[in-house]
């Protein structure tokens, strides 16, 4: 046993991972709590140890928002789960709740209809952003910027009040369900969401003049928290945290879902790693987002009136909703859902959130729930990233460093 | 994006703040000036307990602006007077959210928020999750899974009502006792596990 | 194109795990394979699969079978930076017996990614990794841990919240 | 008897100012401040802040508001602190912190000053070293609170103290150079009507105000109470009516500073000429300081919607590596002024 941990303790000093000898740890530090109550912590908490200002022992306490998800994912039926993952990432609910639906449809079977496929991408994306803008906000709170903050929230309302339009609600959408989307768009809602890039890609310059160009704000994060490239496969750390250490991981591109493979974007790349390069690479990514978005719309302009529920669950439809399916272009949930079966067998579903990736592990025995949802966020996998990422910095760079990873503890926690 | 002047949508607090100046003016009368200036003076903690905190801070965003009734978000507990539960407590959080409330100053008072906070919402079989109202003691519930933004706003000034119309402040102030209720002590020591 | 990548990844986890002599059978998922191995050669078997270029974890899947009586752990890896097989998952795993205690060696020397992961598995099934370097809960209060949430046997009801109403009693 | 005694004192030219001036105005300043700062960064953040306590004042009655709860709330003493500096720390701050003004000159009037003439030769000097005093009891309010965050938001303080304090010494240092005298009222009357020293001596100027930024700890060297990571830094612990008075100290000693640098390099009463009587003598002129007082405290507040803060070394990096050169030339610059005689 001793010889493992040795081996473990080697291939930390291979990585580059700050390894402090235990002889200083012991003497002089200061065990500081930060969190679950602490302005900079969100709902974790941090136990860090300082040696005079300089952070030597990092360690995440996550778990204050562990609400068993998946438990609950075991006993709710098919479809109920929907709603409560999205619960997850309560500002990304569509890009948290894809993958579950998609490794269900897996199983079932069917495969959603092509407008279906762009509604979602279109959902996902708005989501993206607005995602991306909370993480701005917060961060720029962290860094004692508070216009960073009123700004990107109020941006954020932007997308919020186009999510609203299309689905009918401002967080928690349970948009796509097995077979298909819930809703289709309107006539005037593609020239929406044209306003809102134009309005948006306006702001994003104001956002380099004021936050990204500011002189105290570059120097709070150039070379702070670097996560080398070998460091980032080792450790697990998804999404544009991977991306800004010159990991060019997603799953939009390694392993396509809905119609990405369709659409023409690019994945942004930083090379640096350190808190600056995450933060351009989640600004460069609402850029692309947005391009997804005008091809989207422009998509589903010229095709008009095609299904967007799977002809396995409309054909079900008795004459009432087939009508509401027709004329209002609603899919409703019909009592069957909810007694629904999917036949046995396992089957991974993941997506790439505002985060990073998700993965959904879904056994089925064949019954009324699912056997077991295995759930891995991409802040779940990111925690791992304080622990080897904080240790020799300043205090006040923790701060920073967690505003720039963007870890989400509800996500994480599940 | 900003909250447009002239236009409210939470309730007539033009009117109750004019009466509130004319009792400090008026009158003078110093527990209604403590009821006043406590109602005008509600700094949430910041403690986010669960997924609520988005809208929540989206109320302090630009869009709502909860500022605007005198509401600031604030760091630390000993200089607030309002907690805000921000959705689900799980047993984890529930040690928390105590000792943070027992670090406040009276007269405090606690809003719960969604749906989890009223009876676990979603979550109401879930085995790590707490009920608020059994931790701390809570003056107004926000119902919604999450509610929105204007709800939060509203509950703000509901509670500012209700400070000034039961003078939950000023009878604090007198007697050193809110007047409507005894202090709540949970059932189960919360923070046991910690300890032991 | 995905299907592709599976069976890349596929081959190269089966030529890894031949050269090396562990014996495995293969389980196959809807979009991903897993190679069950022994107990005493799952560490040689990570090892290999890593040098064979899957890097990193992605999750740690632990699945309870009380009809069965065993308790299987997976860990399903990728790689991040490959691009032949990039995207692909594949997993590694084991039947551990469903006793109070089942124990195994923990890949954490071999990913380190692993380590939280095999944190949730250990306070959610009871697995004890030997040689982790700091096995304790991360997401449960101790006293919760005790009971092994995950488990099958840990029952959580839909209850009765309406009083005459039949609510679906499942689990 | 009494009320000639009661008179007496407060007839005192330095007590009256203090009292007046010094706790009365600065009571309004801080007021005003925190409401501008706050009604300033909700308009850059296209927001109202606060306004429905008095919608047609806009808002500015939340302010009274926010200071009588914290007058009449709890003040929790924690157990494990130490009673003692817990409690006169805060108190003994603020109060030295409104200090300086008891021997600042408002007129050009010897009449109206508060110290006799002799003593108001050295009244720049004896203000800066009352100055310096505060942080000092900042620090002790950390220190006494027994908790981690409160002990190294005070040892933040003590580092920007050595960092600030001799820069703004230098800088004012280098008008009094240039003019050749520490008497504040010598100084404030070789400026009228419009040789102000902010424009003869940019770098000094420039230099003061840095170093004031960072002794009231405003944005972006809010590093002391910086809440993402100390979360109130040495006030922590502090409750009601304690913390009211830390919270208003800094906005009080900025005031104070605003003051000085007022006199200094703005002026003073310039481009008025004080005349006899205590209206024309006194008055107006100490209103005209003041108003130039609140305009520098009000510029100072407005860094908090456009900057972040900085990190405390790079603080310290800006301190010796940056703005001690350039109080040096600023010293160096009213020195050549002096000999040119331009002042």
């Amino acid at each position: 046993m001793s010889g493992d941990i040795r081996f473990y303790g080697a291939f930390k000093d291979e990585l580059g991972l700050k390894t402090i000898p235990s002889r200083r740890i012991a003497k002089d530090t200061y065990e500081i709590f930060i969190g679950p109550q602490h302005p900079g912590s969100g709902h974790m908490r941090i136990i860090i140890k300082v040696d005079g200002d300089v952070i030597v022992e990092a360690e995440p306490d996550i778990g204050y928002v562990h609400r068993t998800m998946e438990k609950l994912g075991e006993i709710r039926g098919w479809i109920k789960p929907i709603p409560l993952f999205e619960r997850m990432a309560i500002h990304d609910a569509c890009n948290i709740t894809l993958p579950y639906v998609r490794a269900v449809e897996k199983l079932m079977g069917v495969e959603a209809p092509e407008r279906a496929k762009y509604l979602r991408v279109l959902l996902c994306e708005i989501n993206r952003i607005a995602a991306h803008l909370y993480g701005f906000a917060i961060f720029g709170i962290f860094l004692g910027h508070s216009t960073m903050y009123m700004w990107a929230m109020g941006d954020r309302e932007v997308w919020i009040e186009l999510a609203q339009e299309l689905t009918g609600a401002r967080l928690t959408h349970s948009y796509p369900v097995p077979g298909g989307v819930r809703r289709d768009i309107h006539d005037e809602y593609p020239d929406m969401v044209r306003r809102a890039i134009r309005y948006m890609r306006k702001r994003l310059e104001d956002y380099r003049k004021l936050f990204l160009d500011n002189p105290v704000i570059k120097s709070r994060l150039e070379g702070v928290g670097v996560i080398s490239k070998k460091q980032v496969v080792e450790l697990g750390i998804v999404g544009p945290n991977a991306r800004g250490s010159g990991v060019a991981y997603d799953v939009r591109l390694a392993d396509p879902y809905e119609v990405y493979d369709q659409l023409d974007f690019e994945i942004p790349v930083f090379e640096e790693g350190d808190a600056l390069a995450r933060t351009y690479v989640r600004v460069e990514e609402i850029k692309q987002s947005m391009n997804i978005l005008e091809q989207v719309v422009d998509w589903l302009e010229k095709h008009k009136g095609e299904p967007i529920i799977h002809e396995s669950v409309s054909s079900k439809y008795g004459p009432v909703h087939k009508k509401v399916l027709q004329e209002q272009r609603r899919a409703k949930l019909l009592p069957l859902h909810a007694t629904m079966k999917v036949p046995a067998g396992r089957a991974i579903g993941r997506g790439e959130t505002a985060r990073g990736e998700v993965i959904y592990y879904v056994e089925s025995d064949g019954g009324l729930n699912p056997y077991r949802v295995r759930i891995v966020t991409p802040s779940a996998r990111n925690a791992i990233a304080f622990k080897y990422a904080l240790p020799g910095h300043k205090v006040m760079d923790l701060p920073a460093i967690y505003g720039s990873l963007d870890y989400f503890p509800p996500e994480s926690d599940r | 994006m900003a909250a447009e002047e002239g236009k409210v949508y939470v309730g007539n607090v033009d009117v109750a703040a004019r009466r509130a100046r004319d009792i400090l003016l008026g009158k003078l009368k110093l527990e209604d000036a403590v009821d006043w200036a406590t109602s005008f003076s509600l700094w949430p903690v910041h403690l986010t307990t669960s997924c609520c905190s988005t809208e929540f801070a989206a109320t302090f965003g630009p869009r709502f602006d909860g500022e605007q009734f005198g509401s600031l978000p604030w760091v630390s507990p000993r200089q607030t007077n309002l907690i805000v539960i921000e959705g689900t407590v799980t047993r984890k959080m529930a040690c928390a959210v105590r000792i943070t409330w027992e670090q406040m100053p009276s007269p405090k008072f606690a809003i719960a928020m969604g749906a989890c906070a009223l009876d676990g919402g979603l979550f109401y079989n879930s085995y790590n999750v707490v009920r608020p109202w059994e931790v701390i003691p809570i003056d107004i519930y926000i119902p919604g899974c999450p509610p929105r933004p204007e709800s939060v706003a509203r509950a703000i000034v509901e509670l500012q009502r209700k400070i000034r119309r039961k003078h939950l402040a000023g009878e604090w102030v007198r007697t050193g006792w809110r007047p409507d209720r005894e202090p709540v002590k949970p059932k189960e020591d919360v923070c046991s596990w910690w300890r032991g | 194109m995905a299907a592709d990548k599976l069976s890349t990844a596929r081959q190269r986890a089966e030529e890894a795990l031949k050269s090396i002599g562990v014996s495995y059978s293969v389980e196959e998922g809807a979009n991903f394979v897993e190679f069950i191995v022994d107990v005493a050669r799952l560490k040689d078997a990570a090892l290999a699969l890593k040098n064979a270029g899957f890097g990193t974890v992605v999750s740690v899947t632990a699945t309870d079978y009380p009809k069965k009586n065993t308790i299987k752990v997976v860990y399903h890896v990728t790689s991040m930076i490959d691009d032949e097989v990039k995207g692909a998952i594949i997993g590694v795993g084991v039947y551990l017996p469903r006793i109070d205690k089942p124990s195994m060696p923990s890949l954490t020397g071999v990913w380190l990614s692993a380590e939280f992961m095999e944190r949730e598995v250990f306070e959610f099934f009871g697995v004890e990794f030997e040689g982790h370097p700091d096995l304790k809960p991360l997401l449960l209060i101790p006293p919760l841990a005790e009971k092994r949430p995950l488990r099958k046997d840990f029952v959580v009801r839909e209850e009765n919240i309406y009083e005459g109403v039949p609510f679906s009693n499942v689990g | 008897m009494v009320l000639d005694v009661v008179e007496a004192i407060l007839g005192f030219p330095p007590v009256w100012q203090v009292l007046v001036v010094g706790f009365g105005f600065s009571l309004l300043v801080s007021v005003v401040a925190v409401w501008f700062e706050r009604k300033t960064a909700a308009r850059v953040q296209r927001r109202l802040g606060p306004y429905w306590a008095s919608p047609r004042l806009g808002g500015l009655l939340h302010l009274v508001a926010d200071m009588l709860r914290y007058a009449f709330q709890q003040v929790i003493i924690p157990r494990g602190v130490d009673m003692t500096p817990f409690l006169v720390a805060p108190i003994v701050g603020m109060v030295i912190s409104i200090l300086p003004v008891a021997v600042v000159p408002f007129t050009s009037n010897p009449q109206y000053w508060p110290l006799p003439p002799g003593a108001m030769e050295y009244s720049l000097l004896i203000a800066l070293a009352i100055t310096t005093l505060p942080p000092i009891f900042i620090v002790a309010a950390g220190w006494a609170s027994n908790n981690k965050f409160a002990v190294i938001g005070g040892l933040r303080e003590a580092f920007i103290i050595t960092a600030y304090e001799l820069i703004a010494i230098l800088g004012f240092l280098a008008v009094a150079a240039a003019v050749g005298s520490f008497n504040l009222a010598v100084i404030a009357e070789a400026q009228n009507p419009v040789k102000w020293f902010m424009l003869l001596n940019p770098l000094a100027f420039l230099a003061v105000i840095i170093a004031v930024a960072m002794s009231t700890s405003a944005f972006p060297f809010e590093i002391p109470e910086s809440e993402s990571e100390v979360v109130a830094g040495p006030f922590t612990e502090y409750s009601g009516l304690l913390y009211a008075l830390n919270m208003g100290g800094a906005y009080m000693r900025r005031f104070i500073y605003g003051i000085l640098i007022a006199l200094t390099f703005m002026g003073g009463w310039a481009p008025y000429n004080p005349g006899e009587g205590i209206f024309a003598g006194y008055i107006v002129p100490s209103l005209i300081v003041t108003v130039k007082a609140l305009i520098i405290v009000l510029a100072i507040s407005f860094l908090r919607a456009v900057y972040g803060r900085y990190r405390l070394d790079q603080a310290l990096d800006i301190a010796w590596r940056l703005t001690l050169p350039l109080a040096l030339l600023g010293l160096a610059l009213g020195i050549i002024q002096a000999f040119i005689g331009l002042a």
